[in-house]
């Protein structure tokens, strides 16, 4: 049974909770985490070790995130791996919560979507009651306290907010483990060392946002060329002073052959020629 | 007074001998000569074919020389069932080693394994010793192209031309006046089919008599093993007037 | 957390290992020197459990100079390579080594080379390579700064990147660095990256030879009876 | 992860109008750990067959040098070189000689026999062989190999055509698998010559 800390909600927010009401949004009280029914099983651990095996959380990834002078930079891979199947090559890892606040997904994919758009909803409900835009360290507070509130059922996440708020720019790390820590450089999933190794060597205060752009495409192009679970598509974003940027998105298939040009063997070549003087 | 002294292979007579092993060289020199010359871009291997009737019909290409490896062939004289066994052995051991380093046995390892073999039947177990000695020519990354001689003692050297089988005495004395220094492989081949000719007793040369293999480098660098055939072993017993044209030959 | 990597660069290749042995929670020695000569021109660095490291590096270095002694010529890198892959694959379904190894050498034609060799008997031969956690770092950082041919220099600011990685990532990363080198001059110790300082007393003096005296004659191994002083003039020569 | 994905590896094998083609990927790797990208699961016996390995990296290049050792001796002995037939049942006894400690590995015979007839053929890992008149797959993106050469295979085509339709097959399959790929290789063996392509896929 969770304590019940709604008596401490100003008197405004408050309102009666049906019971038969279920999952409904506007029945809870606002701000605080929606409350799942749980399942009449013996074993619950179990049945939630099942459920998660079942979704089999998204741990083949990478995603990074850094702050520099001109504000944050977030980037991901775009591949989801079942096992050692490939299901998706466009998975979109970075989720807008909202203009100035973006989520990278790690773990469960459900898991990292549904709390991180849950999240949005709780920033703008923080907006209206207090006509300002939450800090980076209250956003990514509210996500770590819900996490926490959940811990041990299951949930699996590795998520990093990054935004712009008053203070300037603000990167956390958060984890279904109930972590969270403030920090300049993070990045996760299996293939996150290998960003790390790229990164952490060519990571410097005072890049451009060009240098910080083209190092995070690096770094999420060698995890996906070295790491099996991580490909598809490095997408790259910006955050700065009015928010964030999608700045690029470009295929690792070809940013491949962009940083190591192969040039083709002769004999392909002279194929080649031939091919174009008998076409032209 | 030798007879008690002989019939055990591993037993020295009051003189120091193996009497044994003396029969058997004696026996491989009753078999038909082979000569190896090595030059400075190849190695030659020559040997005399005892036909012993149009009969037979064997399956192998050729009756004296044999493969052992890409970069290792023989000459055998002597005993040919104890030389069968041998060159299993030699091919075998050879493998075993590739297996291991992945790279070819160099060739006087491969020798030395043979002759180890060799001799392990004139010390121990009781067993006659191989009436079977060989020339080896090969080639390695190391030494280059070598050449290399072995009786049924496991006794083996290193040769720059080498004489085995019927006549071996007087072949290598041959040898030993007409080798230069730094011959090359084609002068090497006219050497050894005139040294053959001259001890050899058949009456006229021709190429059903004799068998010519070449171990020579390709172009790229790459070992090669040739056996030549009958047609171009004539044409060079012509060129070296060691065999008359028989014109009327149908 | 072993690292091992090596990188192969214009007539030369290096090896760089770390240094440490952990027992369980324990560091147990920091300067622990895991990259071995195989002969005159072949390094070998291994990483893994400490015992099966030690014997059967010792086990392939001893093979390999048999077989210099016993054929007069070195082997090549590769056939030495070749030789422990088989070596270990054979063991793999008996009482497999638990050790993962990297093979540099130097051959008078072939130049320079660098083989991979993990704990079930995959070789390979790599540009550069790496093994163990630290690899998790340092590939893609080999994968970005490596380049054909790298001269000594760039090779060591390489490595010294890598060094300064693992110590930033790799938890539990190793504190000291030894880093060899072979080339056409052989195989030897390039240089040590030390964080940590083991106070060690002064470098070895040449071993000196302890004169043995010889125990004194009358010793007896008889407990001393009352009679004994009688008994030694009878007999016993001086 | 069970042995046979531990390292990785995609392998097809086509027959085509008297030719064959036999294509793998290059990806040498650890779980989901990319350690080599130029490495070689296909091996040429004698320049009318080849034979391509895919499972534990370790026991396709024991099986593979046991095999040429085996296959030196007998070429020594016969003077000649094997037929693709003979060479199957050479690979599917040494594999069921270890029927109680298995060698991880799964082969792809492919090679032209008697009069040039093409023969392809594949055994599980403990030797069982399996003929086929059009295409044999292996490895960990077996699944979509299967998928990919049932849809894009015709019969009796040119060795020209038979490459674009393996490669298309392997790169397609490939990208479907995290442990294999990083580029491919594709061998199209006509009776008197023999094609080696390098293929440019996607690296990640």
């Amino acid at each position: 049974m969770r304590l019940d800390f709604s008596g401490l909600d100003p008197v405004s927010l408050q309102r009666p909770c049906s019971a038969e009401a279920g999952f409904d949004l506007p029945s809870n009280p606002i701000g605080s985490a929606p409350s799942f029914s749980l399942p009449a099983v013996a074993d619950l651990d179990g049945f939630e070790q099942a459920a998660v095996d079942m979704v089999k959380p998204l741990h083949g990834t990478t995603t990074l995130a850094f702050v520099f002078k001109e504000g944050v930079i977030v980037a991901a891979d775009s591949r989801a791996s079942m096992g050692n199947y490939i299901s998706s090559q466009n998975v979109k890892k970075i989720l807008e919560i909202n203009p100035y606040l973006l989520g990278t997904m790690a773990g469960g994919a459900a898991d990292c979507q549904f709390w991180q758009r849950n999240l949005g909803t709780r920033c703008r409900l923080h907006e209206l009651g207090n006509k300002r835009r939450i800090s980076v360290t209250g956003a990514s507070k509210l996500l770590a306290n819900t996490l926490y509130s959940y811990r041990g059922m299951g949930l699996s996440m590795g998520t990093m907010i990054a935004g712009w708020d008053e203070t300037g720019p603000g990167l956390y790390y958060v984890d279904s483990e109930g972590g969270r820590v403030k920090g300049k450089r993070f990045s996760v999933g299996s293939g996150s060392t290998y960003a790390y190794g790229v990164l952490d060597t060519g990571y410097r205060w005072d890049m451009t946002v060009e240098e910080a752009v083209e190092l995070a495409r690096r770094s999420i192009y060698h995890a996906t060329f070295r790491d099996g679970a991580s490909g598809g598509v490095a997408s790259v974003y910006y955050v700065g002073p009015d928010g964030w940027k999608k700045v690029s998105g470009d295929d690792v298939g070809e940013l491949h052959y962009k940083y190591y040009p192969v040039s083709e063997a002769a004999a392909e070549l002279e194929v080649e020629m031939k091919e174009a003087s008998s076409a032209s | 007074m030798s007879r008690r002294y002989d019939s055990r292979t591993t037993i020295f007579s009051p003189e120091g001998r193996l009497y044994q092993v003396e029969y058997a060289m004696e026996a491989i020199s009753n078999a038909g000569a082979a000569i190896g010359v090595l030059a400075k871009d190849g190695v030659v291997l020559a040997a005399e074919k005892r036909v012993i009737s149009k009969l037979l019909a064997t399956s192998k290409s050729t009756e004296k020389m044999y493969k052992i490896d890409d970069h290792v062939a023989c000459a055998v004289a002597g005993i040919m069932a104890d030389a069968n066994i041998l060159i299993n052995t030699a091919r075998l051991q050879a493998q075993r080693y590739t297996l291991a380093y992945q790279e070819p046995m160099p060739v006087e390892q491969l020798v030395q394994s043979l002759c180890d073999t060799k001799q392990g039947y004139t010390q121990f177990g009781g067993l006659r010793p191989f009436g079977v000695s060989f020339l080896f020519a090969g080639y390695d990354k190391k030494f280059g192209f070598q050449l290399y001689m072995s009786d049924p003692s496991g006794n083996y050297g290193g040769r720059k031309a080498g004489a085995i089988g019927a006549n071996n005495q007087a072949a290598q004395s041959m040898l030993k006046a007409d080798y230069k220094e730094d011959i090359t492989r084609e002068e090497a081949v006219n050497l050894a089919l005139k040294v053959l000719s001259k001890t050899m007793d058949s009456t006229s040369l021709s190429a059903e008599k004799l068998e010519l293999a070449e171990l020579s480098l390709t172009p790229e660098g790459e070992v090669k093993y040739r056996v030549t055939t009958p047609e171009n072993l004539n044409k060079l017993l012509v060129k070296l007037g060691i065999t008359q044209v028989v014109v009327e030959e149908q | 957390m072993e690292c091992l990597f090596g990188i192969q660069g214009d007539k030369f290749t290096i090896i760089v290992a770390d240094t440490s042995q952990v027992q369980s929670i324990v560091v147990q020695k920091t300067e622990e020197d895991k990259i071995m000569l195989l002969d005159s021109h072949k390094l070998l660095g291994t990483i893994g459990e400490n015992g099966d490291r030690v014997q059967f590096s010792e086990y392939i270095q001893k093979n390999i100079l048999l077989y210099q002694f016993r054929n007069g010529i070195p082997l090549s890198t590769a056939a030495a390579a070749n030789f422990t892959c088989g070596e270990l694959a054979h063991a793999l379904r008996k009482n497999p080594y638990y050790v993962n190894m990297m093979i540099a050498g130097y051959d008078p034609e072939e130049g320079p080379s660098l083989y991979y060799l993990d704990y079930i008997a995959t070789l390979h031969k790599v540009k550069s390579g790496a093994l163990g956690y630290g690899a998790y770092f340092v590939l893609s950082l080999m994968d970005k700064y490596y380049s054909k041919n790298m001269s000594l220099d760039a090779a060591l600011d390489l490595v010294d990147k890598c060094i300064a990685e693992l110590k930033t990532r790799l938890m539990g990363a190793p504190p000291n660095f030894v880093i060899k080198i072979v080339d056409e001059n052989g195989a030897r110790e390039l240089a040590w990256r030390k964080t940590v300082e083991d106070i060690n007393g002064p470098r070895p003096t040449p071993a000196t030879p302890i004169e043995v005296k010889s125990p004194p004659r009358h010793i007896s191994f008889r407990s001393p009876s009352p009679s004994s002083k009688e008994r030694k003039g009878k007999g016993r020569q001086k | 992860m069970q042995i046979t994905s531990y390292n990785g590896s995609a392998l097809v094998a086509m027959l085509g109008k008297n030719c064959f083609a036999i294509a793998s990927d290059r990806r040498l790797g650890v779980n989901f750990q990319t350690i080599a990208t130029d490495y070689q699961r296909i091996f040429q016996i004698h320049d009318k067959l080849f034979i391509g390995l895919s499972g534990l990296g370790t026991d396709v290049q024991t099986l593979f040098q046991r095999l040429k050792f085996r296959h030196k001796l007998y070429q020594l002995r016969e003077e000649r070189n094997m037929r693709p037939e003979t060479f199957a049942s050479l690979v599917s006894s040494m594999l069921y000689e270890k029927r109680f400690g298995p060698y991880f590995c799964e082969p792809i015979i492919a090679g032209l026999g008697e009069d040039n007839a093409p023969f392809i053929c594949t055994t599980d890992l403990i030797g069982a062989k399996q003929f086929s008149s059009d295409f044999v797959v292996s490895g960990t993106a077996s699944e979509s190999l299967y998928g990919a050469c049932e849809s894009m295979y015709k019969p009796d085509l040119e060795p020209e055509d038979l490459f674009e339709v393996i490669s298309q097959a392997l790169l397609s399959s490939v990208d479907r698998d995290c442990i294999s790929g990083w580029g491919g290789i594709v061998y199209v063996v006509t009776p008197d010559q023999i094609i080696t392509k390098t293929l440019k896929g996607r690296m990640d």
